[in-house]
């Protein structure tokens, strides 16, 4: 071949590099700094998306009424949100990005992305409110100045659920939970918070998130014989949990679900099969059945009634969790404005918070301010969330 | 290395190099640094598929267990023992060739579909162990707050730091296998890939050398997971899922299978588009991302670098 | 080369009622047969006799299902090819095996791969005995190059030369591993008058370099005419041995082969 | 207090294993049929599962057809979707590597999974079980109607594929393209024409295991992944182009994740098929019910 052959594919190659630089460049011009920034980390795409979706939704709902009315002192809000497809390396990226760019970060969704990025935020003294669970996202408290999460921890509602049992003379459980980030979560409060409880686990079976089916699980519990099953998972394999139980006649043992399990649909595809399952579940979902003069009334009905209206379909303890963090963010802002170290010191000593999920009061020991009296036992009663005794 | 590849090599690190000055004065740019972390750390595992793959011809569904095989090793022995990372890394690297040469042994005297399902059973299994071993692995939820790198007693604080402290990494596993490649046992895996038997009659121990090959790409891999676990800092078995080998083997075939700078171009490409391109397409991202895929293969099954190379490579029918 | 193998009949490799069965049907009935030493060797027979089957027994590609196999009086049977090749037979094949988007002189190199010892540690650190060893691995391969007379297209592609020229470097990378046994599998396929002419001399002054070799040809010109001795099998039996005359003159042999065609 | 024996556990595993097992074992007849006429793996096989069970949900809940009018309509649906893969993506890709085919087949299988997560969401969906009532029980151990119907339908493919094979003109010119298709093309079977029925046919029994296992398991965008894997392990266990095989290897994984689950790890579940599959391939690696001579002469 040719020098000329080689000039040239050198050539192309050089020309290949330059245009991508150009690219790069190009693909960066940014906007005016007027508005305020925050930044939101969902897992909209990939296994938790329907933990995504609705806070996503939520999250864009709120900004745009805020910027209807005006915005926060004049500033309209820019919502800077990405996808981490449920993936934890998307997720580190995703905040590295962020933290560059935005005072303060909302999300993200699950435990297992919250996990990767706090080490992240934190670094880069940047506060992220995460709307996932696990107490590991908040403790050791000496590492997390810079998080907080909006989402009561797992040992609330394992707390709230044990009161519960303990009161139905409930002794002996069998616990089934999904091989994820939650259900991982959610098997270590219970095994930690039974014993000083009274209660004892008999049976603790596992499966993957995408099961088809939990017949074998439920009747390997069924022959340790507790007196009452906690299931602990989100998506699909919650209902088939229910329709497993159902099936197998398995009905006259109590089934517990987690917060998991606090969504409407889930009624609707589990069918009259649910009837009976009972949860702990957060007051967002239930506003209709609370008082009139419940504080967290007026703050859950206005969402209710927008959210339904909107999107046409019931609201979940997801979409909560992106109210309270959004609004968490919004009032800081509106307080300190787009100053990140003011913004986590006005976080840390908010108390009184009245929001979807609970009254919050955090502190600097701690950075999620909720308990398990701000749940409610529900139970599933004519195809709807009812109070339980 | 031919005068012709040490050209591109200078030239390519002289681009890397000269890289994070050119973003970093743009500010909505200027994490491409960080994207250009995690690209070199995929680089590294890519390298490992391309000699096992565009070379030697060997399927591997497993790339992500020894990326994770190595980032577990790391993470528990510096988060749970708190051992040095720098002894860490080279006990996941021999954990991770201690295992390949196990698995390899029986698994590649199998060929085509069926090395594809066994690589890929033994990938998902060490998938469910990572996530079933709660005691060690911290399960799904994962290790959090695990200690970052010091490299010359210097720590590696910002993504500068870790930026050419990988590509480092990168071009020197790009040196060895170049230097491999261009060698008796480089001639010996491209021998294998076109005709194994003539290989073989030659003189060539092909099985011996295919297990070899497998003990590198998953050295590579898991020295590239020791880098993962230090630069994040905390690990979730999903990272190292059965997606996560498929991407590899993307990766490599969106750049060009049997070029090393091909496994370079499309590493950093998928890496950019994965992460950070395709989200101005927000939800359709994942069928621009398949669109993609169906187009390169379709059209460019010998990758992007079949655009620049100069003479038809000459194919068994 | 050493006085013992100038001997004729002193036996280079010894085959003891070697068989060959795939599932039901047998492909070698038992042939026992010794190879002498020194000098060009014809296996010939109708299409499906084994002969190529003896050769995958004796490369190792095969392995015979009873009988055994000596090289130098040691078995070899049951090895596996690269161990074969090492031992000191080489073979090429006969649809043409070379590594076709590698080029000429790679192909060659491949050749060198028994008689060298670079692992993936020297090569890809390139310790300087490695250097010196593929300084030294470009050098010979290029002799055999020439020897074969290939010099001019050390540099295309293997898959892009024409038949002929394949046939010959297989042969080439052959003879790179420093076979003492050279097993051809039906050289002069394809090939046209001249070629087959040019063949037979390369084939010629192989045997003179003191290697023994053994070939499966159809082209009895070129078999009568470069072969010292020449064994014949049908359906997969030992039918006679002999020189080219008394071969040509074999009453069984004309039956099953000359005088069928 | 529930009682409830040891004896009953095992029975209960057992249906259970079967239920699934067959499953596998429709997605792995599903892969077979197209390997057989084309050596190639198509990794979307899982997506025509998912899609069956969405469809059928369409069709059942969105235009209120009758269940069996959906099953049949979601089956035909996505049999279209198969002949459309192969006209449109397949056919271009003849020339490619295996390696190639792969990467082909797995981007369809994201798109397929793409499209399907606009057109539903991503929430899962259930569907009516084909007759209604409680389970039967046998010896203390529940039986799910469905899973009746589940082994009804899997019965009826079977019978009828193998009727189409044995006794069709059509299934016996396939099963010779699939043996030798030069020969096949020389004698006049129109080869390309087998290969897009291939697709069709093997797109329509994936739907088949799909519309059967959605009222038991619901159905998601994402779903199609898991079991196609699973599938692809039956068909590979069983052997490559293997019908029988695939039916045994089916109902032995699926056996085998519920026995597991019941008796050792629920959580190891998964890892013991994949074992069981290893052992197999390393000892056994033309699987269980192929020929070692056969696996040799194919292509890959």
């Amino acid at each position: 071949m040719s020098r000329l052959g080689e000039c040239v594919s050198r050539s192309i190659l050089a020309g290949f590099y330059v245009g991508l630089m150009l690219f790069l460049a190009a693909s960066g011009r940014g906007l005016a700094a007027e508005p305020y920034k925050i930044g939101a980390v969902f897992s909209i795409t990939g296994g938790a998306s329907f933990l995504g979706e609705p806070e996503k939704k939520t999250a864009e709902m709120i900004r745009d009424e805020i910027n209807k009315q005006g915005g926060i002192n004049g500033h309209p809000i820019e919502l800077i949100m990405l996808d981490d497809e449920t993936d934890p390396t998307k997720a580190n990226l995703a905040v590295k990005k962020l933290v560059k760019e935005v005072p303060v970060i909302i999300g993200p969704s699950t435990s297992g992305t919250s996990l990767a990025v706090v080490g992240v935020a934190e670094e880069a003294n940047v506060p992220l409110i995460s709307c996932a669970a696990s107490h590991k996202i908040v403790t050791p408290i000496e590492s997390r100045k810079w998080i907080f999460k909006v989402a009561g921890s797992d040992s609330h509602v394992v707390g709230k659920m044990f009161e519960h049992m303990k009161k139905q003379g409930i002794q002996k459980i069998g616990i089934m939970t999904v091989s994820d980030g939650f259900g991982a979560s959610g098997r270590e409060e219970l095994l930690r918070l039974a014993p000083e409880n009274g209660i004892t686990v008999v049976a603790d079976e596992r499966y993957g998130p995408q099961d088809t089916d939990l017949s074998a699980q439920l009747t390997k519990i069924r022959t340790s014989q507790p007196q009452a099953i906690v299931n602990w998972s989100t998506g699909p394999t919650q209902i088939l949990a229910v329709k497993n139980w159902r099936d197998l006649g398995m009905d006259s043992i109590p089934l517990y679900q987690s917060h998991g399990f606090g969504n409407r649909k889930n009624i609707q595809l589990a069918g009259k099969g649910a009837e009976g399952v009972r949860l702990p579940l957060a007051r967002v979902n239930i506003g209709p059945l609370l008082a009139d003069d419940h504080p967290q009334k007026k703050v859950i009905m206005e969402y209710t009634k927008a959210y339904e209206a909107q999107f046409k379909e019931p609201v979940s303890s997801f979409g909560g969790h992106a109210w309270d963090s959004m609004h968490l963010a919004m009032a800081a802002l509106k307080a300190v404005g787009p100053d990140a170290a003011k913004i986590r010191d006005f976080l840390e000593n908010t108390k009184g918070f009245v929001g979807q999920h609970g009254t919050f009061n955090f502190s600097a020991q701690d950075h999620n301010g909720l308990s398990k009296e701000d749940l409610e036992m529900v139970v599933v009663k004519d195809g709807d969330w009812a109070l339980a005794k | 290395m031919t005068r012709k590849d040490w050209r591109i090599f200078l030239l390519t690190a002289l681009l890397i190099a000269a890289f994070p000055w050119m973003v970093q004065p743009v500010k909505a740019v200027s994490h491409y640094v960080d994207v250009m972390v995690f690209a070199g750390i995929f680089a590294l595992v890519c390298l490992g598929v391309t000699m096992l793959m565009g070379y030697a011809g060997q399927v591997s569904m497993a790339q992500a267990a020894f990326f994770g095989i190595g980032a577990y090793t790391s993470a528990i022995l510096t988060g749970r023992f708190a051992l040095d990372p720098w002894l860490a890394m080279p006990a996941g690297a021999s954990l991770a060739a201690l295992v390949a040469w196990v698995v390899g042994i029986p698994a590649l005297r199998l060929k085509g579909h069926y090395l594809a399902m066994a690589t890929l059973g033994f990938g998902v299994i060490v998938h469910i162990i990572l996530n079933e071993e709660v005691e060690w692995t911290g399960g799904p939820s994962g290790m959090a707050d695990l200690p970052g790198l010091h490299v010359l007693g210097w720590k590696l604080s910002t993504e500068l730091a870790w930026y050419y402290f990988v590509w480092g990494t990168v071009f020197l596993a790009l040196l060895f296998c170049f230097h491999v490649l261009h060698s008796r046992v480089g001639r010996a895996l491209r021998a294998i890939h076109e005709e194994e038997s003539a290989a073989e009659a030659m003189g060539v121990p092909t099985a011996r050398y295919k297990v070899q090959v497998f003990v590198l790409s998953a050295v590579l891999a898991a020295v590239a997971g020791s880098l993962y676990t230090h630069f994040v800092t905390c690990l979730n078995p999903s990272s190292f899922n059965l997606m996560w080998s498929i991407r590899f083997i993307l990766m490599v075939m969106v750049g060009g299978m049997q070029s090393l700078w091909g496994a370079l171009l499309g590493t950093v490409l998928m890496t950019f588009v994965g992460n950070e391109w395709l989200h101005v397409f927000a939800e359709f991202e994942i069928l621009v991302y398949g669109a993609i895929l169906l187009v390169v293969a379709l059209f460019l099954p010998k990758g992007l670098v079949s655009l620049f190379t100069r003479k038809p490579i000459v194919h068994n029918a | 080369m050493d006085e013992r193998s100038k001997r004729p009949h002193a036996a280079l490799l010894q085959l003891r009622n070697v068989q060959m069965q795939f599932g039901g049907v047998t492909a070698l009935k038992g042939i026992s047969y010794d190879v002498p030493s020194g000098i060009v060797q014809a296996v010939i027979g109708p299409n499906g006799a084994g002969k190529t089957t003896l050769f995958h027994c004796i490369s190792g590609l095969l392995t015979p299902t009873a009988g055994e196999i000596l090289f130098r009086g040691l078995p070899i049977g049951g090895l596996p090819p690269h161990r074969i090749a090492g031992l000191g037979i080489s073979r090429t094949f006969q649809h043409v095996a070379l590594f076709k988007s590698m080029t000429v002189l790679e192909n060659v190199m491949i050749g060198r791969h028994p008689r060298t010892f670079s692992g993936f540690w020297s090569a890809g650190l390139r310790f300087p005995r490695m250097r010196r060893e593929e300084r030294r691995i470009l050098e010979e391969a290029g002799h055999y190059l020439e020897f074969v007379g290939l010099s001019g297209e050390r540099d295309l592609p293997a898959g892009a030369l024409p038949l002929g020229k394949q046939k010959i470097l297989e042969i080439a990378r052959a003879l790179a591993t420093q076979p003492t046994l050279l097993l051809l599998d039906e050289p002069a396929g394809g090939l046209n008058m001249r070629e087959t002419e040019e063949l037979g001399e390369l084939i010629l002054r192989i045997c003179e370099t003191g290697i023994t070799v053994t070939l499966v040809e159809h082209d009895m010109n070129l078999v009568m005419e470069i072969s010292h001795r020449i064994l014949v099998i049908h359906y997969g039996e030992h039918l006679a041995t002999g020189t080219p005359e008394e071969i040509k003159d074999h009453p069984a042999v004309i039956e099953a082969y000359l005088g069928g065609g | 207090m529930d009682s409830f024996s040891l004896g009953s556990a095992l029975l209960q595993y057992t249906v259970s294993g079967l239920t699934i097992g067959v499953i596998y074992a429709l997605v792995a007849i599903g892969y077979n049929i197209i390997y057989n006429v084309t050596e190639i793996i198509n990794f979307a096989q899982g997506e025509f599962v998912m899609l069956g069970g969405l469809f059928a949900v369409f069709f059942a809940q969105s235009l209120h057809l009758p269940i069996f009018l959906a099953f049949v309509a979601a089956i035909g649906l996505t049999g279209l979707t198969g002949f459309a893969m192969e006209r449109l993506v397949i056919r271009r890709a003849r020339s490619s590597t295996v390696l190639s085919l792969i990467i082909i087949t797995i981007a369809v299988s994201i798109l397929l999974k793409g499209t399907a997560m606009f057109w539903w969401g991503k929430n899962p969906y259930s569907l009516p079980p084909f007759s209604s009532g409680r389970p039967f029980i046998v010896l203390g151990a529940a039986i799910q109607r469905q899973a009746v119907w589940i082994f009804a339908v899997s019965a009826i493919v079977v019978v009828c594929l193998t009727l189409f094979f044995r006794r069709s003109a059509y299934g016996k010119a396939m099963l010779a393209s699939a043996d030798n298709p030069s020969a096949a093309r020389m004698v006049g079977i129109p080869v390309r024409q087998m290969v897009l029925l291939s697709f069709t046919l093997s797109a329509a029994i994936g739907a088949a295991a799909g519309v059967s296992i959605t009222p038991i398991s619901l159905m998601e965008y994402d779903r199609g992944a898991l079991l196609g894997l699973k599938g692809f392990g039956a068909a590979v266990l069983g052997g490559l182009g293997q019908f029988f095989g695939a039916l045994v290897a089916g109902i032995v994984l699926g056996l085998a994740e519920s026995f597991c689950a019941g008796y050792l790890s629920s959580g190891y579940k998964d890892a013991v098929a994949l074992v069981i599959l290893l052992l197999a391939l390393f000892f056994k690696p033309e699987g269980l019910f192929g020929s070692r001579e056969a696996a040799k002469l194919k292509r890959f």
